[in-house]
């Protein structure tokens, strides 16, 4: 995959040829209530029914509505195009519209521009009545003028004015139809898209941002001497678009899961309001409860009374759960937790992308609490493993943590659309009578899985505890129950891991370098590694799903490579800096797990930079730690 | 929880007796309030002839909250000052159960304060019981929320620091609260009719139990138990009615349970100790009833399922 | 170390020879509420000021008060006896006094009896009135008569009568008197303890129990054939005598800590009733807080407007926590958190030991949280490690948590009384003013290091927040910024590990087998080492104090010996168990932190039993688990 | 907080402008509430000529617990819902020292519902502001306990479940609740009024904020605000007294802040908005005032802990 070039200003006219890219990113920022997300969202959805492969991801501030024209408070959105499926949100942009000049710093500030980007620019601001905003301006421009960006003074406003008297409402719609002129995108679809994102206002409203969209077509083919064309991907797979919390949501309708507990908390919310809208119709429940706590108490209760039920939350919420979880597991009610990961520590960075929870999800239960964690990787995923961790949550009568993140939660892209089984849910909770003499916890000697008895059920009454306990849920303090019922919660896990199957390399076997990741990296890290491989680089990737317990031959995996490296979004003590040695470097969550598990001394290559890892940067630490090269970074 | 309807259509031969009900020797001390707490109960669902498997009592941590352990219903011995919000779990996915909360002082009103504030507003239908000893139990004599100001505990030797937190005052000032009541362990007569009257409410029924923790808190009672004229019985039609109590309990005092700022001036004053229903209105919105969830089969689900994709199709 | 024999029955008479041992066990069983404590309390300070090693702990049932005459409902104490410093409960015991058989039966089901074992057991039941307990009498005299105890009825009830009317309160003081007799313990010191144990009460109190005691060491003297000399140690270094818990409620007062928060919660809560009685008249302020979280936050406030503060909680309580814990890391409050561990998971064992909150401790919280975590392994190090904790606290600006448990909460033993010095407290919160352009977080960039700035102090006006911030505690999403202050963040701990010095090793500094532990086993593990060593094994032991960061060295250690194997009382899968394999079983918390961090093969013996480890046990694991060895445990 | 106490015997020469207190540009939206009680907090300081470093807000998560970046004082911005934790923490090692709590419905209502019921009864010397635009802001529009009945929320689309809680009966009903106010942000000098009165207040002063949230709920008190009638002041010589603001504000009701079940019932009846001081009671037991603590040098505290010592020597 070859990064884009913008082809050099041919005269102005109708008939510019496009240049043909195989993968480019845009950018729309303004100042927040601007409307270029749903700009971008529409143009990504034509883009995707056109046949592009689609990523697009929100540009949020951290306040709701920061004040106007601060380069901290750019609003937007990224959409990255390929010609083949686009499986994150890539590297660096390489259009940018910007409605005005300080949001468009604000990116360039973050290095978010490619050293060639093409800029276009409301430019109302230069001759702003207030001086410090044409102050301003002049700056910027000034700055931008020491780059090798290709800015593009555009007229939104002026232009705008001639259709809207309040072209706040109305610039979006003018961009988007900019952008349909440079991709050569379908019109019609665009309008189509527009009632549909506007069905709920009146027809009006249609109508003016239709004429807005043509404006705007017409401007940049009057205007602009650049098009792009990125080849449509052949295929007649239907499929379906969405947000990774979106995935989650219908995904746990289709688990069959009844019940979903929550406290709101970014990133994790918008599965809640997406639910919030829809569950019900689907005979589920969503409760706000009045703290994270309480949520999983709730959910806990419900898993207890019959179907297993579920929890949404992240870092902090998980935080708060912590108690709740380690009852869930000594009494061994199925529960399956969302944990939707953002930076971290503490309130950390609320709207970043970071994997810092793994550790505390997998030991943060005080005592010996054996449970399943598992992580998507895809937005596909997202959707698909909230059966596999209802199924698994009931079979063993455990939690299951489901560690998804930022990056997931707001990535939109296509996938396959589901074809959807009723087996994937569960029945009603069985209400049949229990056999004379049956315990509520026959452990399987060999297995520790045992039968739940559920309220209802005649014969089958006991009182579930935190307190150890015997088969019969009877307190029990002598030791060799404790040391049996200990054995058998923990020994589910092997079986678990006993089922799966080690998991597939990306490419040889065997060589110089391995790198493993879990969760959202995996399409960054692949894509870096198919570049690395492009150059003839020796370098494979391993990505995991299951974190506790991990899946089996992983060391015989590691053995077969002269340096195996995680590559993840978490914190690492960094080789050479000041005090840091091999001995007491702190690592990178999944690296230090699979050192105790496997004993191979696996390095690790993380950042926490409240962003998505780009491929790019992770092609430099692959080239910067081959086990021959020097400098490793 | 109106049992009757719940019960309606079901065909069941079985009747019910008292020791149908009755678990394992409660490990409680010897003279602890909560024998009779326990005793009251299984009277209860004696009486109302409920379904052991459809019954689930959730309780905390606590003396009081190993309560379902001594009984033969389903139960669920939770975690400290979480109770509610388990039951509101079970109540939310199982209105057909009938659900029983215990709970300590320190468990509802210490930790658990948060919840049981918003129990109390949710107002789903169950029947919670707080056994105050006005003391730390389990954990050996510290100082709990309900203790009275001055009273030494080992965690403050020298006595209480401040006035005792009044439940039913708070539990009156929550809005949507719906029932409310205070019953003596050691007056059995009323303490029966106070929870055959929560059972019977339709909504969250709360009700403080007095109760004497003769191991810790042995002075606590012992002179409203010895002189019944420092108790005072809230009588009414309409309010918790008991037999023949007034030949021991001579001084009553008629009040409409309807009639919240009474409710509240009576709760208020703790010169005496009141026994009876404070507060009623079964017509407050009931949480678990406020929402319509459809019911499908897991095809139907699927097929709905695979509609709501259209709206996302590429 | 060798285990005593009881001698043969000599002719009843007041010149019986007493047996010299170096080592014995005696345990005061009986209904709780008879006063079996207090009786084994006194005997214990008695042998101690007669200069015994001494380690005593009580036997404490689930339920405060169960129903009388149930195994399940024993209490008691046990009292361990030496002629060199005893370090821990030992193994079984050799001499029983029972208020009752059922209380009895009750040690006997948990194999806490020697195989030899004395039995002193108070006979009124064998003719009580209730025919069910006459029966319960026979069958437990059916069951101990196949044992090889030696079984001596005393007529407790009936000699108690002859000087009080109600003997429940009066046997502990008649079997204190027997006991008395039989390890010729100084009856005037026993009186003197007596009287200074009811001095509270009435004279005539005192009076009678001299009585009892005098009537029970005239009792034995007549009719018992078998006494026992346990030498003293000579030596006149100056002791106190307190369990772990007392031990850290004074030691807080020598770090010079100033508020304790606390939620109840046992074993810990005896800490804060130590604390409720004494803390304020030296200057200190025990806050007993709604529930856990409060009380950590109570604690950072405290810590954040002035000293160091603490809060003292068990697994449950630690779990809770878990969020305030991120904020503190995050915003550089210190704090000294005091874990006394408990059985789990959940409610788990509330009055048993178990050392299973480590990797929660370490690794429990949400985000990238470097904190310190220490385990005192002494109750003479339950004293000190305040001190320790605060300072590090301070010094690095985070949080220290000391882990202690149950075995150390309860047990009662004599050490050195420290030489008190008052540079152990910090002096009074910083006021000066703060020079202008000075930073909140001027982190030192090769230490991480920087000085805090406390309300009251002019200039240095801040507000601190758990969310990413810069030097000037500015909120700052920044990707360098948050990569740079993670660093910082992290770089303390490498310089606290950078100043620590390489444990020490027990025994050989190099050979077969390695046994590593940490907190309150290390007197067990080193009692079992030594026996084994005697033997001839080749075996060593290493004890850690420092978790988080682990001390230097380890992995030169471990390379040192042909295996090494940490001894734990925490959950470990058994090798051989049906589904576990090497790749998934799930080993000791310390072993598996080592494994990362030294990529050493360690293997674990762990248990949990609800109880200390005894010596003999860890004694048949080293020999099980020689490298040479076949049949490891 | 009867500063004048606290400053006695200093002696320091500066005087403060209100610039003195006013940090960096807030970045609440524009026509957010909380930029008034910002300014009308900065104008007490300014009034009272707090210093700046012995003077520390604290605040919670939300919107609204931004609120100390905004100051140049002390600031403690904390967690969701433990702010009250904090800051009874920072009062009971610092008395010295002025402590503000600024709280949003959620943070204070919802999640910190217990460590709020349990600040109320501990009534250490502080002043808790309740910034109540009933909705969650920052997580960007969800219900929140004081949500109107079917008010649509992106988590209740369908509208909010239940009625609302009412904070200031809740608080009332707290035993040993000292201070208990209402104020909204669109009436300046009501606001400052009440500020002042908390602020002065010795105790614990809890005061609720009716705050407008235009981004999300522009429409909640738009009434309100147009129509002043809607708008009952309490009024009373002891109580909280604006000159002049019955011009705007006719209708006006007298109601004596000692009252507490007048204070309940105005409070509980929710079709009039009511401004002013419910209820003040300065000789409430203040927790941090109740144990005498001794004062020692390192030494001398050595020396004590040495005779302790001898109680346990061998
Ligand atoms: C999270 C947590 N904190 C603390 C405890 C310890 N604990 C157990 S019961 C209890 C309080 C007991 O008092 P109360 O709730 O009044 O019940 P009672 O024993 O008096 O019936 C406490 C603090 C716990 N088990 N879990
Ligand atoms: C433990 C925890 N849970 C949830 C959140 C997410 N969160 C941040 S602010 C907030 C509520 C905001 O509403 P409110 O308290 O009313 O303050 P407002 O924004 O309206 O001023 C929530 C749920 C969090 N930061 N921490
Ligand atoms: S301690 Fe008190 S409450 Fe607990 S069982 Fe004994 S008497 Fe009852
Ligand atoms: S969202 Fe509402 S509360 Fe938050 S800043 Fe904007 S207007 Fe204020
Ligand atoms: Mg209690
Ligand atoms: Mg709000």
């Amino acid at each position: 995959m070859k990064l884009p070039t913008v082809g050099e200003a041919a005269p102005t006219s109708q008939d510019v040829s496009a240049k043909v890219v195989s993968d480019l990113s845009v950018e729309v920022v303004s100042d927040s209530g601007e409307g270029a997300q749903k700009c971008g969202q529409i143009f990504g959805s034509v883009s995707a029914k056109m046949g592009n492969g689609v990523w697009t991801v929100e540009i949020i501030p951290a306040e709701v509505e920061p004040p106007p024209r601060q380069p901290a408070g750019a609003s937007g959105i990224r959409i990255r195009l390929g010609d083949q499926e686009v499986t994150n949100w890539g590297d660096e942009t390489n259009v940018v519209v910007a409605f005005n000049e300080q949001a468009l710093m604000g990116r360039h500030h973050l290095n978010a521009l490619a050293p060639d980007a093409v800029v276009l620019v409301e430019n109302m601001w230069a001759t702003h009545p207030d001086p410090t905003i044409r102050k301003e301006w002049e700056d910027a421009m000034e700055v931008l003028s020491k780059t090798d960006y290709r800015v593009i003074e555009v007229p939104m406003e002026e232009q705008c004015l001639t259709v809207v008297d309040n072209p706040r409402r109305g610039k979006n719609m003018f961009v988007l139809g900019l952008l349909s002129w440079i991709f050569q995108r379908d019109v019609d679809r665009a309008k189509e898209q527009i009632a549909h994102a506007f069905r709920t206002k009146k027809p009006e409203i249609t109508e003016r941002n239709h004429e807005l969209l043509d404006l705007g077509f017409d401007w940049a083919a009057a205007n602009l001497d650049f098009r792009y064309e990125i080849p449509a991907i052949t295929s007649d797979v239907p499929k379906i678009v969405m947000n990774g919390n979106e995935a989650i949501a219908l995904g746990s309708v289709a688990a069959g899961l009844e019940l979903a507990a929550m406290y709101p908390i970014t990133p994790a919310t918008s599965v809640s309001h997406m639910l919030g809208d829809v569950f019900e119709k689907f005979g589920g429940t969503l409760h706000q409860a009045e703290d994270e706590i309480a949520a999983a108490g709730v959910a806990i209760g419900s898993s207890y009374a019959g179907k297993c039920a579920f929890t949404i939350t992240s870092g902090p919420g998980l935080a708060l759960k912590t108690e709740f979880l380690g009852l869930a597991i000594m009494a061994e009610i199925p529960l399956v937790l969302v944990d939707v990961q953002r930076g971290g520590p503490s309130t950390g960075l609320p709207t970043k992308v970071e994997q810092s929870d793994l550790l505390a999800a997998v030991f943060g239960q005080p005592g010996d609490a054996p449970h399943v964690v598992m992580a998507p990787a895809t937005i596909e995923e997202c959707f698909h493993i909230m059966t596999t961790a209802r199924r698994i949550a009931e079979a063993l009568r455990t939690v299951v943590m489901v560690l998804s993140d930022a990056n997931l939660a707001t990535g939109v892209a296509p996938f396959p659309r589901p074809e959807l089984s009723a087996e994937w849910q569960s029945g009603p909770p069985d209400q049949r009578p229990i056999p004379e003499g049956a315990n509520p916890y026959a452990w399987d000697e060999k297995t520790g899985l045992s039968r739940r008895f559920i309220p209802g059920q005649p014969g089958g009454e006991h009182t579930v505890t935190g307190l150890a306990h015997d088969q019969r849920s009877k307190v029990a303090y002598d030791s060799v129950i404790n040391e049996h019922s200990s054995n058998m919660r923990s020994r589910k896990l092997a079986v678990l891991q006993s089922t799966l199957l080690p998991p597939q390399v990306r490419g040889d076997e065997e060589g110089d370098l391995l790198i493993v990741g879990w969760g959202s990296t995996k399409g960054a890290i692949e894509e870096a590694v198919d570049r690395a491989r492009a150059q003839g680089l020796s370098v494979s990737s391993l990505h995991l799903t299951f974190l506790s317990p991990l899946a089996p031959g992983l060391k015989e995996i590691f053995q077969r490579f002269r340096k195996v490296m995680t590559v993840e979004i978490n914190y690492s003590d960094k080789k050479g800096d000041p005090f840091i040695t091999d001995e007491n470097r702190r690592r990178g969550q999944l690296a230090w797990m699979l050192r105790a598990s496997t004993l191979v001394d696996i390095d690790c290559w993380t950042r926490v930079l409240g962003e998505p890892l780009r491929p790019s940067k992770i092609l430099e630490a692959i080239e910067g730690n081959m086990p021959n090269g020097e400098n490793e970074l | 929880m109106s049992c009757s309807l719940l019960h309606a259509g079901h065909e069941d031969e079985r009747t019910f007796e008292m020791g149908d009900y009755q678990g394992p020797v409660a490990r409680w001390c010897s003279g602890c309030g909560d024998h009779s707490v326990l005793a009251a109960a299984q009277r209860l669902l004696t009486d109302e002839q409920l379904k052991p498997e459809d019954t689930v009592f959730v309780s905390g941590i606590g003396c009081s909250s190993r309560f379902p352990h001594y009984m033969t219903t389903y139960g669920f011995h939770g975690i400290h000052g979480r109770a509610l919000t388990i039951a509101t779990g079970v109540k939310l996915t199982r209105s057909d159960l009938d659900v029983f909360v215990v709970m300590g002082d320190g468990d509802c009103i210490s930790i658990g304060a948060g919840h049981w504030i918003h129990a109390v507003r949710y107002n789903v239908d169950m029947v919670a019981l707080l056994l105050d000893n006005n003391i730390y139990g389990l954990t050996k004599k510290q100082t709990s929320p309900t203790t009275p100001q001055g009273y030494k505990s080992n965690t403050q030797p020298r006595g209480s620091f401040l006035p005792p937190m009044n439940p039913l005052e708070a539990t009156l000032g929550v809005s949507n609260a719906s029932f409310v009541a205070q019953t003596a362990e050691w007056v059995p007569a009323h303490l029966f009719a106070t929870l055959q009257a929560a059972y019977r409410h339709k909504g969250f029924s709360f009700v403080r139990i007095l109760q004497r923790c003769p191991h810790f808190t042995s002075d606590m009672y012992e002179d409203a138990v010895k002189q019944p004229d420092l108790v005072e019985i809230l009588s009414h039609p309409e309010g918790i009615q008991v037999e023949g109590l007034d030949k021991i309990y001579k001084s009553q005092i008629r009040h409409d349970p309807t009639d919240l700022n009474g409710a509240r001036e009576l709760a208020e004053d703790m010169n005496k100790i009141r026994l009876g229903l404070f507060f009623r209105d079964e017509s407050r919105p009931i949480y678990n009833e406020t929402r319509t969830i459809a019911k499908h089969t897991a095809r139907q689900k699927m097929d709905l399922l695979n509609e709501e994709f259209d709206s996302y199709a590429v």
